[in-house]
């Protein structure tokens, strides 16, 4: 089991009057290797719940358990080094995340920070900057003088640059073009599936990260309302929809459909192309039944 | 091209504002050394305001950053250290009036950098020998505690200047060399 | 880091001290400043006292905030207190160590010192508590008002008071979450030898600076295009409105003032 | 143009932040008022480039850009930038009050609105973006979402008449999107606006009326929705994905099974899907 939460509230200046509770009783397991995506209303609490993952926020009741470091309300900071060397976090604004003078310090920062060499710093930069779709020519521009897509990038190739075990992004698509979107989407799944990384994603956009997923996660006023599968998921869309929680146009064409052909049971198909073709059977068993019929 | 030390924009405005914000905000970084006093890294903030926008923005910064860092912090305002704030940078900001002194464009020389710290360090003794004095005469506080304030803290703040102070304005020009950059301006 | 940050917030229990006209607190303030630089005696003392306390409690806050306020000062009061009382000589000796003498007058003018300090301090708070920056500022802006005849604009300074109020605890904030960013990526400051978290410090404060002035670069950007125009006439959100309590109010300091000298100069 | 007004003007506009490595070049336009622009294109493409352009925040290197028959100058900003509403892509940096109230009433006492005006308008718009609760937050309360909503709410309480978006939705959950794409439409159909908006989102894209599409800094096309989501090759210039209801027309169309055109309004298939599907 690489993260467990038990029973983990949080809450900002929990000790003053202006105490604001974000996190409500968490109850969470996320295996190694898995692909987990988070979604919820804006001010659910997704941005809070992944700062826990790498120690950043402490819980201020519960347990939270990364690998063998264990983050318990009310006991001793343990040592984090090592813990954020192996969990890597894009934060929901790259201007957070960025701080160096060029792109290329900025990626090296990591690296450097966890023993590589300079050399081997540089080559990590460089490709990581390539994972995203830069060229090497963004290595020597000032980050704070890109456009907020191209910040975007770079602030995710700082954390791939460390290449972490367990690789944590805040709403990575926002501001990234579609065909960008996707293609992170991918290189997400890719890295997961042949390096075995354990994916965390917080995403608004559902559509684009469902192929890719293994587990969802619905967030609803600092509490967990949903953990399951696509398919779970779907399943329960009427539920998740009544309590306020938008879903997006694929889930709600299959629901429909399932419903008016009664594949309810059946695995859905949420991409264009599954659908599609799911919908040309239904019509040739259709057309055959009323070719028969008739 | 500088702007004038007179001339009132929404920059300056803003500048002053959020310089201020910095300057109070990283005076709550420090290490104490003796009661008041503390080894505060921001006095190097002083010289970078000073160098780069001017006596008249550096002075106004440097007193509304130290009041309402006194001010968040304890509530009463220390008003002679404020204005000791506020007079340091003024002195620093001299230097941005000689004429072909300009780190934003990268010019800087050694000359300068020599009348720099000089600035630099009249400004540190005058605004000490002065919020000194105010505490004495204006506040009414025992002068065996100030003498000890004004000497330990004289020897601090020159030490930050020197350390971090200076040698910050040096690389902000020396990094703005490499990229000659050419700010947008309407 | 902003958690620790007393002072900047207001509290809001609808007390009747929170919709006292600011230009009124900020005279009050003064006043009791004038107040208790002038307490000499424990009388004096005993009178400002009770006079805090029964304003700290009408304004409903729990008054382990005021104390809470004072906290960050207790440093230099223990300095106040050991100078004081070391330094005046009347009365019986009531202690000696070496040739450090303590008079029984030290004593007494030591603890008047430091109380005075505790007080001055965690009073002040019920300004910042009970105003909202807007508020505070706009009364700034109100009691600075003559300024203008002086050539120096009102408006202008609150609203460089402002932006700086109301970036200090963002700037705090920022520095705390570069503190992260670097620790996300293995430069924890926690975790480091002295030498290290010196050099860390300055990779701190670089970003930090450069990143407030970032910030201002933007902000001048979003100023502009909400009509921003320095000089150019605004109306007021905070309006301001003074009642016969404000006047109440204020009398009540300056009867404490006046009470304060006249035991002081009998 | 005779009848309509023009909002903007472009003639020829050239920009470059560095003069080495030109970010819009040869940029030439125009919006009629009260119409709702969509401007599209690749992350870098210069988008942002051009809004600020647009609001008078950057000067041109070279052309010309002429605001409501006005030349946008230096001289003349002063007149025409109160005219213009922007919201920044970055919701951050944009906040000037110490609360969210305070933020929103920012601009409004720019305008010398009396106070009773400045507090309905705040009253009104928190409620229309659904931010009354946070009115007494500092912005580094906020979440990022939250940020965003209100920073749009602040500049429509100014109810500008030229009104710039750069991706003020990109951190709204899907519903909070559909809410402010509602705002927009009602904006629209009221015709006392115009709005440029920058988006990567095929839904607002759709509402719109009209889409320029910018590629390294040129106009790549300049086409209504529909074409633009008809149109693969152009599509893929500007990496672009259609909405999903598109591509499964598509889809099902190199399927061999025709379908009539559907709106993607409410979600609904059924009207024209089952159509289809049992009426052949
Ligand atoms: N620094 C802070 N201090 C106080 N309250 C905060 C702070 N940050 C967030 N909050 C509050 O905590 C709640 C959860 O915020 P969080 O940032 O986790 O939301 P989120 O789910 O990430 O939303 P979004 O999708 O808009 O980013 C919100 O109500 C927010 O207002
Ligand atoms: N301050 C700056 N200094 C120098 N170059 C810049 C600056 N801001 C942007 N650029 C460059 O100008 C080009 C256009 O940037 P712009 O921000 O307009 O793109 P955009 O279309 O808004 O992209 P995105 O969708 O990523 O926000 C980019 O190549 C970018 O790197
Ligand atoms: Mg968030
Ligand atoms: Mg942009």
């Amino acid at each position: 089991m690489a993260i467990t939460f038990q029973q983990v509230s949080f809450a900002y200046d929990a000790k003053n009057l202006w105490r604001h509770g974000a996190l409500e009783d968490i109850d969470l397991k996320i295996n190694e290797g898995e692909f987990v995506a988070i979604a919820g209303a804006s001010g659910s609490g997704k941005s809070t719940l992944l700062q826990h993952l790498n120690g950043i926020l402490m819980p201020t009741t519960g347990k939270v358990q990364v690998f063998d470091v264990i983050m318990s309300a009310g006991e001793k900071t343990p040592k984090l080094t090592e813990l954020r060397r192996r969990v890597g976090l894009v934060f929901q604004f790259p201007e957070h995340q960025l701080f160096e003078d060029t792109v290329e310090k900025d990626l090296c920062f990591g690296p450097l920070n966890f023993g590589s060499s300079k050399v081997e710093a540089k080559e990590q930069a460089s490709k990581a900057l390539s994972m995203v779709g830069l060229d090497d020519s963004f290595l020597e521009r000032n980050p704070f003088h890109l456009s907020g897509g191209q910040m975007r990038k770079v602030a995710i190739a700082t954390v791939l640059a460390m290449d972490p075990d367990v690789i944590v992004l805040d709403e990575p698509t926002a501001t990234l073009d579609p065909q960008s979107r996707a293609e992170l989407a991918e290189l997400l799944y890719r890295l997961r599936r042949d390096q075995g990384k354990t994916v965390i994603v917080v995403t608004h956009r559902m559509e684009e990260m469902l192929p890719y997923v293994d587990q969802w996660i619905v967030m609803q006023d600092g509490r967990k309302t949903f953990q399951g599968s696509a398919a779970e998921l779907t399943r329960e869309a009427l539920k998740l929809e009544a309590s306020g929680l938008a879903l997006p146009s694929c889930i709600s064409y299959w629901n429909q459909i399932a419903t008016r052909f009664g594949l309810e049971m059946e695995e859905p198909c949420l991409t264009v192309e599954a659908l599609a073709e799911r919908l040309e059977r239904v019509l040739q068993v259709h057309d055959t039944a009323e070719g028969g019929g008739g | 091209m500088k702007p004038s030390i007179w001339k009132w924009s929404t920059r300056t405005v803003v500048t002053i504002g959020i310089g201020a914000a910095l300057y109070g905000a990283t005076s709550w970084i420090g290490i104490p050394i003796a009661p008041d006093t503390q080894l505060r890294p921001a006095i190097a903030l002083l010289a970078i305001f000073g160098a780069l926008f001017g006596p008249v923005v550096g002075f106004i910064a440097g007193f509304i950053g130290h009041v309402i860092n006194d001010f968040i912090q304890s509530g009463t305002v220390w008003w002679g250290w404020a204005l000791g704030s506020g007079i340091t940078a003024a002195f620093m900001g001299l230097i941005y009036l000689s004429k072909d002194f300009n780190p934003k464009d990268g010019v800087i020389k050694k000359k300068h950098l020599i009348s720099f710290i000089i600035y630099g360090v009249v400004g540190i003794f005058v605004s000490l020998a002065f919020s000194g004095l105010f505490d004495i005469y204006a506040m009414g506080e025992p002068n065996n505690k100030i003498v000890i304030q004004v000497i330990s803290a004289g020897l601090v703040n020159l030490a930050v200047f020197l350390i971090l102070g200076v040698p910050a304005v040096w690389a902000y020009a020396k990094r703005n060399r490499n990229n000659a950059n050419l700010t947008v301006e309407r | 880091m902003r958690n620790k940050l007393l002072f900047g917030r207001s509290i809001d229990t609808g007390s009747w001290v929170h919709s006292v006209d600011p230009r009124a607190k900020l005279t009050g303030m003064v006043l009791y400043l004038i107040a208790l630089l002038v307490v000499n005696s424990w009388v004096a003392l005993g009178l400002a006292t009770v006079f805090s306390l029964a304003y700290m409690v009408s304004t409903r806050i729990p008054l382990k905030y005021y104390a809470k306020a004072a906290k960050p000062l207790w440093v230099l009061m223990v300095f106040i207190f050991v100078v004081q009382s070391l330094s005046i000589k009347q009365g019986t000796v009531l202690w000696h160590i070496g040739s450090w003498e303590l008079y029984s007058g030290g004593l007494s003018s030591g603890l008047i010192a430091a109380l005075r300090m505790t007080l001055l301090v965690s009073f002040t708070a019920i300004l910042t508590f009970t105003t909202t920056p807007g508020l505070l500022n706009q009364g700034l802006s109100g009691v600075l008002k003559p300024l203008r005849k002086v050539g120096i604009s009102a408006e202008r300074l609150t609203l460089m008071m402002g932006i700086a109020l109301r970036f200090i605890p963002t700037i705090l904030d920022e520095t705390h979450k570069i503190m992260k960013a670097q620790a996300a990526r293995g430069a924890d400051m926690k975790e480091l030898p002295w030498k290290e978290k010196g050099r860390l410090l300055v990779s701190l404060l670089v970003p930090v600076t450069v990143g407030a002035f970032r910030r201002a670069e933007e902000l001048v950007l979003s100023m502009e295009s909400r009509g921003y125009i320095v000089g150019a006439p605004r109306s007021e959100y905070h309006l301001l409105s003074w009642s016969k309590r404000d006047t109440g109010f204020i009398l009540s300091y300056v009867m404490l003032v006046a009470i304060i000298v006249y035991l002081r100069f009998i | 143009m005779e009848g309509t007004k023009l909002a903007y003007d472009l003639q020829q506009v050239s920009f470059a932040y560095e003069p080495e490595h030109p970010v819009l070049s040869d940029v030439t336009l125009s919006i009629t008022s009260g119409s709702w622009v969509s401007l599209v294109g690749a992350n870098g493409s210069g988008k942002s480039t051009l809004a600020k352009l647009l609001g008078g925040l950057l000067a041109v290197n070279a052309g010309k850009i002429i605001v409501e028959g006005t030349p946008l100058l230096r001289e003349t900003a002063s007149l025409i930038m109160p005219r213009i509403g922007m919201v920044f892509q970055n919701p951050d940096n944009q906040f000037i009050g110490a609360t969210v109230e305070e933020d929103i009433a920012f601009g409004l006492e720019g305008q010398c609105l009396p106070r009773v005006e400045m507090v309905s308008r705040v009253q009104q718009y928190a409620e229309k973006l659904g931010i009354q609760h946070l009115l007494s937050k500092h912005p580094s309360e906020l979440s990022g979402g939250q940020k965003q909503r209100v920073a749009v709410a602040a500049i429509l309480a100014m109810e500008p008449a030229i009104i710039i978006f750069d991706e003020a939705s990109s951190m709204l959950d899907e519903q909070a999107r559909g809410e402010l794409l509602h705002i927009l439409r009602d904006m629209r159909s009221n015709g006392d606006y115009t709005m440029v908006s920058i988006t990567h989102d095929a839904e607002e894209i759709m509402a719109s009326d009209r889409v320029i599409v910018l590629r390294d800094g040129t106009v790549a096309a300049d086409v209504d929705p529909d074409t633009l989501f008809s149109d693969d090759a152009l599509l893929n210039s500007c990496r672009l994905i259609a909405p999903y209801h598109i591509r499964l027309i598509q889809e099902l169309e190199r399927r061999g099974i025709k379908v009539p055109p559907f709106p993607n309004a409410d979600k609904e298939v059924e009207g024209t899907l089952w159509p289809l599907l049992f009426n052949k």
